[in-house]
């Protein structure tokens, strides 16, 4: 098993550095050129060639390459254009709270998703089945910054009983911050993951296996959570990884809606204003996480498939 | 001297185990099939008989280059297809077709049986319009014992059997020299799998093409065979006359098979014995005779060295060091062939 | 031959049967057909159907509640909601139907050819799809669009990237498993040739999975294209869609809360309305996936 | 003659929607004596895994139910009683093993673990007591070295392994009752003949009364003392095996009879019964078999034939037959 764990880390060396690549041909070759892209076209010529000359954008494309990889492994991106700051500190200032809010989303996401999901599965077709279903459809159908305004406009504006906008202080007022946008993504999450756990455990409650497990003499409860909860929770790791880069992603947007900080809005920021090093730290810094997750994920479905950790 | 349609010369597959990368050991090789050798001549039916993993079907394959060998040359009709391009392996294909297992998998599930039916003679311009092609597929449905009136149904509203019908008009249609059928009984219904044995007797008796015919089961290839060879872990063990291989088989692992085989009557033919222990892996196949593991003949010769496939009768051949007439005694009355046997004792 | 009493089954329902279960069969499918083809209207018709000029603006008249004059009311530039969103939903749905389409044949190819031919280009595309598809679709379009920027084209490329990697992947599956069906054997021993085969048999035999992720993923890209809007890097203004009435909306909260609850209303119901009717399709077409 | 332990009257299942149910098992009597073994054989579709799964109540509900009858075993009607003590029932008085040895191990739990779940199920005991049962019952099974192989995961196990594994967890509390649907189909035919040698075994040494469902007689015919035909949904004969080898009554049983391919006999063709297998619940009034009988009469077509009695150990389900029997011994 240690062995498997030392060849799927060792296996995303070159994931991460053909992401790594991928980002840097995006950045550099597809749009055209960067300097015309943060300058704008009608910029003076002269304001150009420094730009060139800063970025390093004059040496040969194999050099930029070898750079950007220094400046990704040094994470090292110079300082921003717009606010007067180096991009390593914004990215290490703004990194916690998304971090913060992914997690608490997570969290709720899955502590009432996982128990919803079972309930729809054990009570296939019965009025809690189909509650869950139509949840779980309009969760999937509201947009979360839709949500998260609807909420900001009930709780916050008319109501008052949360903040309009920030991340808060000490932790009393950082907890108080956080459970709309939380809630918000959580709600989404709930949905996806419930839906998930359903299907899944619908598949293997179906299974020969159940089948003997029910001709033992097993209780319908030992059924569902020692056989059928725990073979439908192999492939919900899969899909819990992406629920949590979704997470992340979504994150983008409630930041935006909260007026929370957070990575993601410092990276929306950073592309409006065309604030060249922002947006290639923060392109890598998700590209990263994506990466990481994945790998965080294949590891846990190593640790819980016997099948793959003892050969 | 008749000239074989088929000759298989020295034929062996081995799939790489593939797989893995950059710092994982690749999966071991499979030996699917190794050295195997034989001649068909014009009319004749060999059967292939094995457990699951022999490597019967990727032989049938090999025969009909679906799979492209690794080792040996398959000729037929005197051309060694194994270095044919791939347009003229398509032209031979005229000659040899193939009838699949599942009859449920093999037909293409959007098309019609016409269409099914008359693939293989537009592929080879045997038909020129539509109404030549229509009375040809009427002519074969009917040949299947199935009414041309089906012919514009999709495959979905037919049976297992009338399925298997189909697939057999459908490698009749060119009128090969060869067809090469892979269990085309063994996912049917016992009464309908005498049907299909028939059908395939009779059409074959007509039509007078070689025949390979694939199967797991002894009884099964009983009617419908001349020859007989049995496999194990990709090797012949043993090929012989019917006669010869059920009366006088000479390979503990025939004979083993014989035994084995269940049968729905009081007395049994064959005296039982129960081999040990499973069929090996084909990734690890064991050193010197494939089969030692589980043979209760084995002695210290059969670990250390593989037996060659060797004359032991005139038309029979057997893969054993202790190659003889009844080895296990499993037969030691002879097989009753006139249903005057002990009752056999019961549990 | 021993004549032989032939029992068939019964023939299969046609298209135009199935259709009409798809879009017919239960009471909420109907519903959601219906607002859909609403939709469709209202976006083909929006020169007719709206008011006013989208773009308008007019100071003396903004941030006005609904009235007779403005039925969802103005925003902060005076302009008639309700004339934005009918404007609006021509972005909308554009996006949610041209990039599933554009996506699917992308990559339905890539993953048709990649399946059946294996190979190097089989290792290429599922290396690359592999990594494309550990980012979540969002997450894949903001970083693209951080490299392209807005502009209709550009989000049309950056909802057509998102997607793309989804259906190569699943029309590589299943042209890999058709690919293991004995009647591709049975088509290559026929000895017909590769690109009939493709076309004949295996092309026929993935689409429903693919006509499936095509309508569920109308629905997210609709969803996709109003959460880039939104964020500031799909459809610019002035130009309006659902996605930046709300990014507006949201600057002007305080003042009025009417194009927010419209542009989100819009959103959830037509994608409501699309998953709908995808989950029916794949009722009807492919019971296998989830 | 001695209290049946399982007795199955009447037992009708019905599949799909209850306005138009399609009847899959209709009036199936069923009878297992202690100690006995008796076999089922039938075609695909002809009902005979629904109705060994109907004993312990394993169909599954919806879509399918059981619609009329009743299964009683030690005198306790299997049918009228709560799920909760049915549960008690499975795997103690009555244990199953599958068809497939592959699908039927959870693949997540070690091979002690699902064994020891059977023993903790229904009898108190310590975790060393249990382990040293666990061991015990692998031995039994021909297991080889079974204290290695506690930790083992199904997958670990080749296909005859698996169904000794499932034999173990079968027989882990000594049930009267074994029913085993096409246990050996999956396997090759030496790994056949192995496990069939280990149900024998077992049932011998426990003293397990056998169901065994199967497609063929001659895996039947190696294990059981009396055979239930099944066709479309029907017990279409009732017989012990040597009066139905001997003298099989219903025209399917003497048709599929002549229709297995031997490894013996030398007659050219095979015997083929016509047409093809109804599919289940096709076929809704008389005999089901009438289309491809060659005895057939006007009757047949109209009326389902109630089990007639050819000796004390013999009943088949046939008008033709029937009269016949009734002519002789008249």
């Amino acid at each position: 098993m240690a062995r498997y764990i030392l060849v799927r880390v060792l296996d995303s060396i070159p994931t991460i550095l053909l992401v790594l690549t991928l980002v840097f041909l995006a950045m550099r070759i597809l749009p055209g050129d960067p300097a015309l892209a943060v300058l704008g076209d009608n910029a003076h010529p002269e304001t150009i060639a420094r730009f060139r000359e800063q970025f390093g954008l004059n040496d040969p494309l194999w050099l930029q390459y070898l750079n950007f990889l220094r400046d990704v492994f040094t994470f090292d991106f110079g300082n921003s254009l717009v606010k007067n700051a180096p991009v390593a500190t914004l990215i290490a200032n703004n990194l916690p709270y998304t971090l913060e809010l992914t997690l608490a989303a997570m969290v709720i996401g899955i502590t009432f998703g996982i128990p919803l999901g079972v309930m729809a599965a054990v009570r296939r077709n019965k009025w809690q089945d189909n509650g869950f279903r139509v949840f779980s459809l309009v969760g999937y159908a509201v947009p979360d910054f839709y949500l998260g305004a609807v909420l900001l406009l009930t709780f916050s504006l008319s109501l008052g009983w949360f903040p309009i906008n920030g991340a808060g202080t000490d932790f009393a007022s950082r907890m108080h911050h956080i459970v709309l946008p939380a809630l918000t993504l959580a709600m989404l999450k709930m949905a996806f993951i419930g839906r998930l756990t359903r299907t899944s455990l619908l598949e293997v409650l179906g299974r020969d296996y159940v089948r003997t497990a029910r001709a033992k003499g097993a209780s319908e409860r030992r059924v569902v959570y020692r056989h059928g909860l725990r073979n439908a929770l192999l492939p919900l790791s899969t899909g819990l990884g992406l629920s949590i880069l979704s997470t992340l992603s979504g994150s983008v947007a409630v930041e935006l809606v909260f007026n929370r900080p957070g990575i993601g809005r410092l990276l929306i920021e950073a592309i409006t204003e065309r604030d060249y090093p922002v947006i290639q730290a923060g392109v890598v810094v998700f590209a990263s996480v994506v990466v990481i997750v994945n790998l965080l994920m294949d590891l846990v479905y190593v640790a819980v498939d016997p099948r793959i950790r003892v050969q | 001297m008749n000239q074989p349609i088929i000759q298989a010369e020295n034929v062996g597959k081995i799939f790489p185990g593939g797989g893995g990368g950059l710092w994982r050991p690749a999966p071991p090789d499979v030996r699917a099939v190794d050295g195997v050798s034989f001649e068909m001549t014009r009319g004749e039916t060999l059967a292939v008989v094995g457990e699951s993993g022999c490597g019967k079907s990727t032989l049938g394959r090999l025969l009909l280059r679906l799979i492209e060998p690794s080792s040996g040359r398959v000729l037929i009709e005197g051309t060694d297809i194994t270095t044919l391009s791939g347009a003229e392996m398509r032209q031979m294909r005229r000659k040899v077709q193939m009838v699949f297992q599942d009859p449920y998998g093999s037909l293409s599930p959007r098309r019609t049986i016409a269409q099914l039916i008359a693939e293989p003679l537009q592929v080879f311009g045997l038909v020129k319009n539509r109404r030549q092609m229509r009375e040809r597929v009427a002519e074969l449905l009917t040949q299947v014992g199935l009414p041309p009136s089906v012919m514009d149904r999709n495959p979905r509203q037919f049976s297992g059997g009338q399925r298997q019908r189909i697939g057999i008009a459908r490698a009749l249609s060119v009128d090969p020299s060869f067809i090469v059928a892979d269990e085309p009984v063994s996912a049917l219904d016992v009464s309908i799998q005498a049907q299909i044995i028939n059908l395939m007797q009779d059409l074959q008796q007509e039509k007078q093409f070689s025949f390979l015919f694939i199967a797991h089961d002894l009884a099964v290839v009983r009617h419908i065979a001349h020859r007989v060879a049995v496999m194990y872990l990709g090797q012949v063990m043993e090929i012989g006359t019917k006669r010869q291989i059920y009366e006088v088989p000479q390979h503990p692992y025939t004979q083993a098979l014989l035994s084995a085989a269940p049968e729905a009557r009081l007395d049994r033919p064959y005296r039982r014995i129960v081999l040990k222990g499973d069929v090996p892996s084909p990734t690890a196949v064991p050193e010197g005779c494939s089969f030692h593991t589980r043979c209760p003949l084995a002695q210290g010769i059969c670990r250390v060295e593989r037996p060659p496939l060797a004359q032991v009768a005139p038309g029979q051949m057997a893969a054993c060091h202790f190659a003889a007439p009844n080895s296990l005694g499993v037969a030691a009355a002879g097989p009753s062939l006139d249903k005057s046997n002990s009752p056999r004792a019961r549990a | 031959m021993a004549t032989i009493e032939q029992d068939f089954a019964p023939p299969e329902p046609g298209l135009s049967q199935r259709l009409r279960r798809v879009f017919f069969g239960r009471t909420a499918t109907v519903i959601a057909t219906i607002t859909v083809a609403l939709f469709i209207f209202v976006a083909a018709f929006a020169p007719w159907l709206a008011p006013y000029d989208p773009m308008a603006q007019s100071f003396i008249s903004i941030n006005k509640p609904p009235s007779w004059e403005h039925w969802l009311g103005t925003d902060q530039f005076g302009r008639d909601v309700l004339s934005r969103m009918i404007w609006g939903s021509r972005n909308s749905l554009i996006f949610g139907f041209l990039s599933p389409v554009l996506a699917a044949l992308i990559g339905g190819t890539l993953g048709v050819l990649s399946g059946y031919f294996g190979g190097i280009l089989d290792r290429i595309v599922t290396r690359l799809v592999d990594m494309l598809l550990s980012f979540p679709e969002l997450l894949l379009a903001i970083l693209v669009a951080a490299a392209l920027g807005g502009g209709f084209w550009n989000v049309v490329a950056v909802l057509t990237v998102a997607f793309t990697p989804g259906f190569a992947r699943v029309a590589r599956a299943t042209t890999l498993s058709v690919k293991q069906e004995p009647y591709i054997e049975s088509a290559i021993a026929a000895g017909v040739r590769t690109p009939v085969i493709i076309l004949r048999h295996v092309v026929p035999n993935i689409m429903a999975p693919i006509v499936v992720l095509m309508t569920l993923w109308a629905a997210s890209s609709i969803r996709l294209e109003a959460t880039l809007s939104f964020l500031g890097i799909g459809t610019q203004p002035p130009a309006p869609s659902w996605g930046n009435i709300i990014r507006e909306g949201l600057a002007n909260i305080f003042a009025t809360s009417w194009p927010i609850i419209a542009g989100g209303l819009a959103i959830t119901i037509v994608v409501l309305a699309i998953s709908i009717i995808g989950d029916q399709v794949r009722d009807e077409l492919d019971p296998e996936i989830n | 003659m001695s209290a049946p332990l399982l007795n199955v009257q009447g037992l009708c299942v019905e599949f799909g929607p209850k306005a138009a149910p399609i009847r899959v098992i209709n009036d199936v009597n069923l009878r297992v004596d202690p100690g006995e073994a008796v076999g089922i054989v039938g075609e695909s579709g002809s009902g005979k895994s629904i109705t060994s799964l109907s004993i312990l109540r394993l169909v599954p509900e919806p879509p399918s139910r059981i619609a009329a009858g009743s299964i009683t075993f030690e005198g306790r009607d299997l049918l009228a009683m709560p799920k909760s003590q049915l549960r008690h029932m499975r795997g103690r008085d009555i244990a199953m093993i599958f068809q497939e040895p592959m699908s039927s191990l959870n693949p997540v739990m070690t091979v002690e673990a699902q064994i020891g779940e059977a023993i903790m199920l229904h009898e108190r005991m310590s975790r060393a007591e249990r382990r040293a049962r666990v061991i015990q019952l692998l031995r039994l099974v021909g297991i080889p070295d079974p204290e290695s192989r506690l930790k083992a995961y199904p997958h670990q196990f080749s296909g005859g392994m698996r169904q000794r594994v499932m034999i173990a967890i079968a027989v882990a509390c000594n049930p009267k009752l074994l029913i085993a649907d096409e246990p050996t189909t999956a396997l090759d035919v030496t790994i056949q003949a192995q496990v069939l040698d280990l149900m024998k075994d077992v049932r011998e040494k426990l003293n397990t009364a056998i169901l065994l469902i199967s497609h063929d007689l001659g895996v039947i015919a190696e294990v059981c003392e009396r055979v239930l035909v099944m066709y479309a949904g029907h017990v279409v004969e009732d017989a012990d095996i040597r009066s139905l080898f001997e003298n099989p009554k219903h025209p399917y049983t003497r048709g599929l009879l002549r229709a297995v391919p031997s490894l013996t006999d030398e007659r050219s063709r095979l015997y083929q019964i016509p047409g093809s297998v109804p599919q289940a619940g096709s076929i809704k009034q008389g005999c089901p078999f009438y289309a491809r009988c060659d005895l057939r009469q006007n009757i047949c077509a109209q009326t389902m034939p109630a089990m007639s009695r050819h000796s004390s150990s013999h009943q088949a389900a046939c008008w033709v037959t029937q009269n016949l029997s009734e002519v002789r011994s008249a």
